[in-house]
């Protein structure tokens, strides 16, 4: 019979308890979006499923005392799409959880599920990389804090331990002058999977000059990729021309991607550049009207 | 047939409500997989996961002994069918038919069914299905329809042999047919020309993309009876391929009609209806299939990919002397690729003295292709039409003139033969060149793009029964599923020829036992030729009143004549009678004769060919060939437009389903032959945002071969978007794709060439 | 492997259910408490043909478990109508022609209904990208569009 | 006598490349009759087809009467979507 153990904890450590405890395969359900259609073609034969949305705690958007945002891992994207100041500080982060499906899948995905999915095409996780976020993960041993792009370590595995699960992501707090953003490129308006994503996160001083970059490229790699040279054609530009044409260049080179039925290497390559230039400039212009 | 030339119209032309509307917004409708019979099992196919194999054995042993399996089945259980097609089967190969629903010593495709079987649930079912042991011997095989047909190629079939060359091989292939057809010698014309311009096209097959997955539940009992409920085209369709392929008697077999979830072709043939009989006989239990969006999409009847040759000569004026095209199609698995009516419509739009269409079918180790919404022109067609608008470009001629110019209309003769009857090829061309959308000015990276297309229109097989209940309401009955509104407008004719009220009619669409044959909702028949067969039965009973009131007034038929749903003195000699409603003739009909019961079955003939022309403006991102659709405006002829929103529906839809065709719509395989793309997740069928309102022109040029003028309307709107998009994207970029889909990957590759 | 016996709230009506852990929402409505309005059409989430709420979230029945439904609450087409009387926006379906098979109708509904409350003054735009998860293909949707924005126009006028 | 146009591919698998005939027949089964007396094995092939007697094309005809100037041409069978 191929069913399965059912379980929804109501805290963390239960659900640690149970993750840990399990014999065979166990599976996290958050949103669900991918996990119940891995089930339904048998692509995931879990023995355990742990469902973390009856955790209170994984539910709640909240701001920090200094500013940052811890964003429950069980929180869907409707919820986060519409929590104002979240979207004011950080609206690439924002727009790429938006991204994922469209109305009714956002009424469940989440951003853990889209992070631990851990497909290099997950439309959240460029957006939370290039913001510098930060997954807090608890597990047998008590929690631990990594940067969002050491979770997924190739397509579909995670470097998660077992018994361990993503319960939330931290964002740091918000820089003046700061603007992030997300672009991908679909074929149709909304309901695909990115062919490129690209995210961009800067901060300007005063005189408009870029001081700190994060660029982060999606679908073009087994991971999402952090591309420092990317940032590096930005820092200590004002973000113009020149410097756009220099990012593009670098995303583009930094690119690994496979030929496959959503896309090319050479168009990936090329529009890696093309959508990380159009990501850098409304960054940019974010930042310059975040003063 | 009365004449209605030149009458005013009550309820044709209008827009009520349809009348099984209510059940549609509520979610009462019941469709083919929401029936549940008491102790209804759930049935799986078990597929296969190659693209062409020999079946080794199966041994289903392990998945008959699991708790809860009630049956199970393989080709074993089919009757072996007759090799080739008999005399009186209409070209209907029941060996590959019945081989398709089951294999039988080899699979031809990735999901072609082995075994199916009936359990008390679902998870026993797929469970049971893990238990078949197939061993297979996997054999080369082959995609592409131009690979299909070089020497050397896997071969699928040892009794496939050419049709349509001299002499006849005698060497079995993959090549079907060789279709050819010509008028004056166009390869002697060309050097009559100013510009020549000859292109190739490749296309990708593509699906109808209905919404609702096939559903079938099917019940037998031991006296041989047998009754199934399904969503089809045709549910006579159904009953009649079942009863051939399992050696039943048609008259065991009822078909119930359930609502059908969408069909646009790919409901007109049997996939899994004999499958579920034979289970639910086996388990004495009803049975009940429905297909997941995988099975759909690996095992149904997608529309061919095709590879096209188009060269057309034209003078500098713009005046066309010559065209030749060559058409070859996949066929799936089995014969059966629109290439026929490709070659036929291909040129449809222009009146050509040179011109020559030839076609060739080649089977594939693909699903079985099969009809999709005007099967085979809106392939010709794209290739055409990218033609047309190149010479037109090239000659720095308006497209829209060009095509005025050369565009055919009555009179004009046809590449296949015959010459056009009343047609209003001119008059939309006309309409679209008066559209407002002309005078908008384009922006960077835009282009607007012009195509016309053509569509025969079918006749055929229909009953219908007209019912008066005793207070003059009338139910009117149909076996014609209605897979858009076609109960509305046949209630419309019917509440226009009775005058009556249109609320006081109620069409229903009958089971197989209650009403006589109706062939298939294909080809845009319904409305017209099922529409006359309602006009005939509903005029029936407009006679039967007469007689009656004639009978009571004591004077001749003749005298009474029918107005406004009265019977009324035609003159003088029928004295000062006054008028007789239907409702009051009803009430006395058991004095006068009995019931009131209006009927007739038809073959009609006289179909109209239907014209659209389409205009549409595009933005290219010139950085990531994405294309975004601003405007789009389809002008048609309807003939007349018995519910116009409903035309217009069928406009939008059409246009709807041919720019996905044109943009993003694949099947895309692996080199292992497998289907890679089985979901709308990847198969990219247009969503809401994709698209801009479309604007529908309906134009009536009356077809003189109906009543009352009456035009299909369904499948010529999906013939001309293929261009319309093609040449918009044209003259955006510069780039002329010649390969569907125009994806963005495609689109910015061919921009960087041109650099 | 054991059912599970589950407590929730259905249009308003407190339910219970047994259910196999791998059985969807969807499944359970249409299966086992026959509300069959809620259609099937991918199982993937992918064709908004299910389309409920939750909680008063739109969702897609087919990517919620049944074993998740636990003192929740969803709301399906079944619920639309009040006092014998259609929804403004089924009745405007209806008007404006905005279906053609139907099968998707429901979905729509739900979907255009979870809009309205939330945006009463959407734009073209907006109703389009909102509705992008429900897979129509019979009418281009220009009629469906059509039939939310007048509908939103006429439920603001009415208030 | 009637003009009667076979489709090229008939004309070079049966009729050694023609394809007009002029002939003195009543309807579509004399028709076929005749050819098929003339081409053995033609007659299966015209019947899965479809006719167009005088510039209508018409659905599984054999009692439609075809008039001494009459034109028929047989074409390829029509499946509608």
């Amino acid at each position: 019979m191929s069913g399965f153990q059912y379980e929804a904890p109501a805290t963390v450590d239960a659900a640690v308890g149970l993750l840990a405890g399990a014999k065979g395969n166990a599976r996290v359900l958050a949103g669900g979006t991918d996990l119940l259609v891995q089930l339904r073609t048998g692509a995931a034969k879990p023995d355990l499923v742990v469902d973390i949305k009856r955790i209170g705690e994984l539910r709640q958007i909240s701001g920090t005392a200094a500013g940052g945002f811890v964003i429950g891992a069980a929180a869907p994207g409707a919820e986060i799409g519409e929590h104002k100041e979240l979207a004011k500080a950080w609206p690439g982060v924002v727009e790429g959880m938006e991204l994922i499906g469209s109305t009714q899948i956002q009424g469940r995905a989440t951003p853990g599920g889209n992070l631990c999915n851990a497909s290099p095409a997950g439309d959240c996780t460029p957006g939370l990389v290039a913001a510098g976020a930060i997954a807090v993960i608890a597990g047998p041993n008590g929690r631990r804090e990594v940067a969002v792009e050491q979770v997924p370590v190739s397509p579909g595995k995670t470097s998660l331990a077992k018994g361990e699960f993503v319960v939330a992501i931290k964002l740091p707090p918000r820089a003046k002058n700061s603007g992030d953003a997300y672009l991908r490129m679909i074929p149709r308006t909304e309901m695909d999977i990115a062919i490129v994503g690209a995210a961009v996160n800067l901060t300007l001083d005063a005189s408009g000059t870029c001081t700190q970059a994060r660029v982060s490229l999606g679908a073009v790699a087994p991971t999402v990729l952090l591309v420092d040279a990317a940032a590096k054609a930005l820092i200590g530009t004002k973000v113009d021309d020149a410097a756009l044409a220099k990012l593009a260049a670098a995303a583009s080179a930094a690119c690994k991607p496979i030929d496959d039925k959503r896309g090319t290497i050479e168009y990936r390559t090329k529009v890696a550049g093309v959508l990380a230039r159009r990501a850098a400039i409304i960054a940019r212009d974010r930042a310059r009207s975040n003063a | 047939m009365a004449g209605y030339e030149g009458k005013s119209f009550k309820w044709v032309g209008t827009r009520p409500v349809r009348p099984d509307g209510v059940d549609k917004v509520t979610g009462r409708a019941t469709y083919g997989a929401d029936m549940n019979l008491p102790g209804q099992l759930t049935g799986r196919i078990l597929r296969s996961p190659h693209a062409h194999a020999k079946i080794l054995s199966i041994d289903t042993s392990k998945a008959e002994k699991l708790k809860g399996v009630k049956a199970v089945v393989t080709s074993k259980d089919f009757p072996q069918m007759h090799r080739g097609v008999l005399p009186g089967d209409e070209g209907v190969n029941f060996h590959y038919l019945s081989s398709n629903i089951m294999a039988r010593d080899k699979v031809l495709y990735d999901g072609h069914a082995v075994a199916a079987v009936a359990a008390t649930s679902a998870a026993i079912a797929e469970e049971a299905l893990a238990l078949i042991d197939v061993k297979y011997e996997v054999l080369p095989h082959v995609i592409d329809v131009d690979d299909a047909m070089k020497p050397g190629a896997p071969l699928l079939h040892d009794d496939v042999f050419t049709t349509g060359v001299n002499p006849k091989p005698d060497k079995p292939s993959n090549i079907v047919q060789r279709v050819h057809m010509a008028l004056g010698d166009a390869e002697a014309a060309f050097k009559d020309a100013d510009i020549v311009i000859e292109r190739s096209f490749k296309s990708k097959a593509v699906h109808q993309g209905y919404i609702e997955p096939h559903a079938v539940v099917a019940e037998w009992s031991e006296d041989g009876q047998c009754r199934i409920w399904c969503s089809s085209q045709g549910h006579f369709m159904v009953r009649a391929l079942t009863s051939r392929l399992l050696n039943m008697e048609a008259a065991q077999i009822r078909v119930m009609p359930a609502e059908i979830g969408g069909g646009f072709g790919g409901k007109t043939i049997v996939f899994i209806e004999p499958t579920a009989v034979l289970l639910a006989r086996k388990a004495s239990l009803p049975v009940r299939i429905v297909m997941s969006r995988d099975e759909v999409f690996r095992a149904t009847g997608p529309a061919p990919g095709s590879s096209m040759d188009v060269k057309i000569g034209a003078k500098k004026d713009g005046t066309l002397v010559a065209a030749v095209g060559e058409f070859r199609f996949q066929a799936g698995a089995f014969p059966g690729s629109p290439v026929g009516p490709a070659c036929m419509a291909a040129f449809g739009p222009y009146a050509l003295a040179n011109v020559t269409s030839a076609g060739y079918e080649a089977v594939t180790n693909r699903p079985l292709c099969y009809s999709y919404r005007a099967p085979g022109a809106p392939l010709s067609s794209f290739a055409v039409e990218s033609v047309i608008d190149e010479i037109a470009q090239k000659l720095n001629i308006d497209p829209m003139e060009m095509r005025i110019k050369n565009g055919s209309k009555e009179g004009t003769q046809m590449v296949y033969g015959p010459k056009l009857k009343a047609v209003g090829n001119l008059e939309c061309l006309k309409a679209i060149q008066n559209h407002p959308i002309n005078k908008i000015p384009l922006g960077p990276n835009q282009g607007r793009g012009l195509a016309a297309g053509f569509w025969f229109n079918l006749g055929g097989q229909s009953s219908a029964v007209v019912n008066i209940a005793e207070d003059g309401t009338a139910n009117i009955m149909t076996g014609s599923p209605d897979i858009g509104g076609s109960r509305a407008s046949m209630a419309l004719m019917a509440a226009e020829v009775l005058g009556i009220d249109y609320s006081k009619v109620r069409p229903i669409v009958g089971d197989t036992s209650s009403v006589g044959f109706c062939e298939i909702t294909h080809g845009s028949r319904v409305t017209f030729a099922t529409g006359m067969a309602i006009i005939q039965a509903a005029e029936d009973v407009v006679l039967q009143c007469r007689q009656r009131v004639a009978a009571m007034w004591e004077v001749d038929v003749d005298a009474v004549k029918w107005e406004d749903g009265h019977a009324c003195p035609a003159g003088a000699n029928a004295g000062d009678q006054k008028p007789l409603s239907l409702a009051k003739i009803a009430a006395k009909a058991s004095r006068t004769g009995g019931p009131l019961v209006g009927s007739a079955a038809i073959n009609a003939g006289g179909a109209g060919p239907a014209f659209g022309v389409h205009i549409c403006d595009v933005e290219v991102d010139p950085e990531t060939g994405g294309v975004t659709v601003l405007r789009y405006v389809a002008a048609q002829d309807a003939g007349k437009a018995i519910h116009p929103s409903y035309v217009e529906g069928q406009i939008q839809g059409g246009v709807a389903q041919g720019i996905g065709w044109a943009l993003n719509e694949e099947y895309i395989y692996g080199a292992d032959g497998r289907l890679q793309n089985s979901g709308f997740l990847d198969y990219r069928i247009p969503v809401a945002s994709d698209l801009p309102m479309i604007d529908a022109l309906i134009l009536e040029v009356p077809n003189p071969g109906h009543p009352f003028g009456v035009r299909g309307v369904g499948e010529v709107p999906i013939v001309p978007p293929l261009a319309a998009i093609a040449n918009a994207i044209a003259r955006a970029t510069g780039a002329r794709m010649m390969d569907l889909p125009m994806s963005p990957p495609k689109i910015l590759a061919a921009i960087d060439a041109k650099k | 492997m054991s059912k599970f016996h589950i407590s929730t709230t259905v249009n308003g009506e407190a339910v219970e259910y047994l259910c196999d852990p791998k059985q969807t929402l969807l499944d359970v409505l249409r299966d086992e408490l026959n509300l069959t309005g809620s259609k099937e059409g991918c199982s993937s989430g992918d064709c908004g043909a299910c389309s409920v709420t939750l909680d008063g979230r739109l969702v897609c029945s087919c990517l919620v478990l049944g074993v998740e439904m636990q003192g929740r609450s969803v709301e399906t087409i079944e619920n639309m109508t009040s006092d014998e009387k259609l929804h403004p926006l089924q009745q405007k379906f209806l008007e404006a022609a905005a279906l053609q098979c139907g099968f998707c109708t429901p979905g729509f509904l739900v979907a255009a209904k979870a809009l309205l409350e939330k945006n009463p003054n959407p734009t073209e735009s907006e109703a389009r990208y909102w509705l992008a998860e429900n897979l129509c293909r019979c009418t281009g949707y220009d009629k469906i569009i059509r039939a939310v924005l007048e509908t939103a126009a006429d439920m603001r006028g009415s208030k | 006598m009637a003009r009667i146009v076979l489709s090229d591919e008939f004309g070079r698998q049966f009729a050694g490349g023609q394809t007009r005939f002029d002939l003195d027949v009543r309807d579509v089964r004399h028709l076929i009759r005749t050819l098929e007396e003339m081409f053995p094995g033609i007659a299966e092939h015209l019947e899965a087809g479809a006719i167009a007697i005088d510039n209508e094309i018409i659905p599984d005809p054999w009692l439609n009467p075809i008039r001494p100037n009459s034109e028929v041409f047989f074409l390829p069978a029509i499946k509608g979507g």
